[in-house]
């Protein structure tokens, strides 16, 4: 299963990338599961997801909790908490 | 009550007067808004913002969308600029229109305070000595925006 | 912290954009503001604003003194008009500066909680059929007026 | 003693004029006293000042209570709740 990733602010820098498409394995179902499976790449991806607690997604247009199931997104996007305002 | 809302996300400067004039125009008598503008200090040379171009404007009127839907508004407008600001330029724009003050400037209040939290925007601060660095969320932020989960008007 | 106030009683209009821009050139990041309109309907036709000149500007700057002693401010406008307005005219303006976002909402919630029932102005309002009565005031000013007696933040 | 009297809104207009300068007898201490004295003239007076509960007044620069002492004061003004903003 093919997915869009968008990373922004300081998980984009550390990643080194605005997007890239992934085909993460079927166990791995939640957004939570997405995030450990990515950081699991180690360098920027590690950096990026080291602490869980300061990230957040979205799929489509709204934000979503860790647990949301991923099966059927085609964008995820991962980003830290937003700072705008 | 039909709220008339006005969304808009962009790097150009708005005009506050000719925007809270428009929301004066609806009739409504009460008329209140917030403006956030970049502060200076401790050699700050820029602030940048960076947003997720495909949800802010979604999220934002859902933001607009649920004041409206909280207090009987006649209008609600909310800017915010992305891009590099520097120190004493406007960076957000949350206003409403009402019959009534006491739901115009609530609605300001939570407006500006879901907007901190709940749209997709970050703060990079970029120094003069050649330093940046990604501003952190704010706790209070989030309490400041908790606030509205517990209290429906 | 030193606010700069400025109050003003006149029978012109007063530039909204321009009074904001002037309370954001303070720097403190945080603007807020309140805007009345006279609001039609009922066949009203014009408001008559009575004041009393010798008490007015003294009484509008001890409330922007207050707003300034109970929060952190930069700045405190509140304009006021007198004479004749018609539906859709401007009436009064509240504003603050502050460092903080919460301080510039609440100092200009209570600023024209106060301006409504401390500051010596009265409506007359004259109707197209060529009636014309004072405006009662109402309890709930009082009410939220109240409500700062008991806060200070 | 001779106290300037300012009139506005309704009790000016019930009572026909915006100021005057009356003489009150030396037991008229208060400003509560100062109403009933003369509400006593009847007309408008009586009219403008028939609910008691709706007259306010200020002396110098500020408002003052029904109970605040008129002695000494140079100027008294009396009016309605106020309506503006």
């Amino acid at each position: 299963m093919a997915i869009e990733l968008l990373y922004f602010a300081r998980i984009r820098e550390a990643i080194g990338r605005s997007a890239e498409t992934v085909s993460p394995p079927a166990e791995v179902a939640t957004v939570a599961a997405l995030v450990d499976w990515l950081a699991a790449r180690g360098g920027g991806y590690a950096e990026a997801f080291a602490d869980r607690s300061r990230v957040r997604a979205a799929i489509g247009d709204g934000f979503v909790a860790p647990d949301a199931p991923i099966a059927g997104a085609r964008e995820v996007a991962l980003f830290p908490p937003v700072t705008g305002g | 009550m039909n709220a008339t809302i006005l969304v808009r996300v962009q790097t150009a400067d708005f005009d506050v007067g000719a925007e809270l004039e428009r929301l004066e125009a609806l009739g409504g008598g009460a008329v209140a808004s917030f403006t956030g503008v970049v502060r200076g200090g401790d050699g700050l040379e820029a602030l940048e913002l960076e947003h997720h171009p495909a949800l802010t404007e979604a999220m934002m009127t859902r933001i607009a969308q649920e004041a409206a839907a909280r207090w009987p508004l006649l209008g609600v407008t909310a800017i915010h600029r992305h891009g590099r600001l520097v120190p004493g330029q406007r960076i957000v724009l949350a206003a409403a229109a009402a019959p009534h003050r006491a739901a115009a400037l609530e609605a300001t209040s939570f407006l500006i305070d879901w907007l901190k939290t709940r749209a997709p925007f970050w703060k990079k601060e970029h120094f003069a000595d050649g330093a940046s660095r990604w501003v952190e969320a704010r706790a209070e932020d989030d309490a400041a925006a908790a606030r509205w989960d517990a209290k429906r008007t």
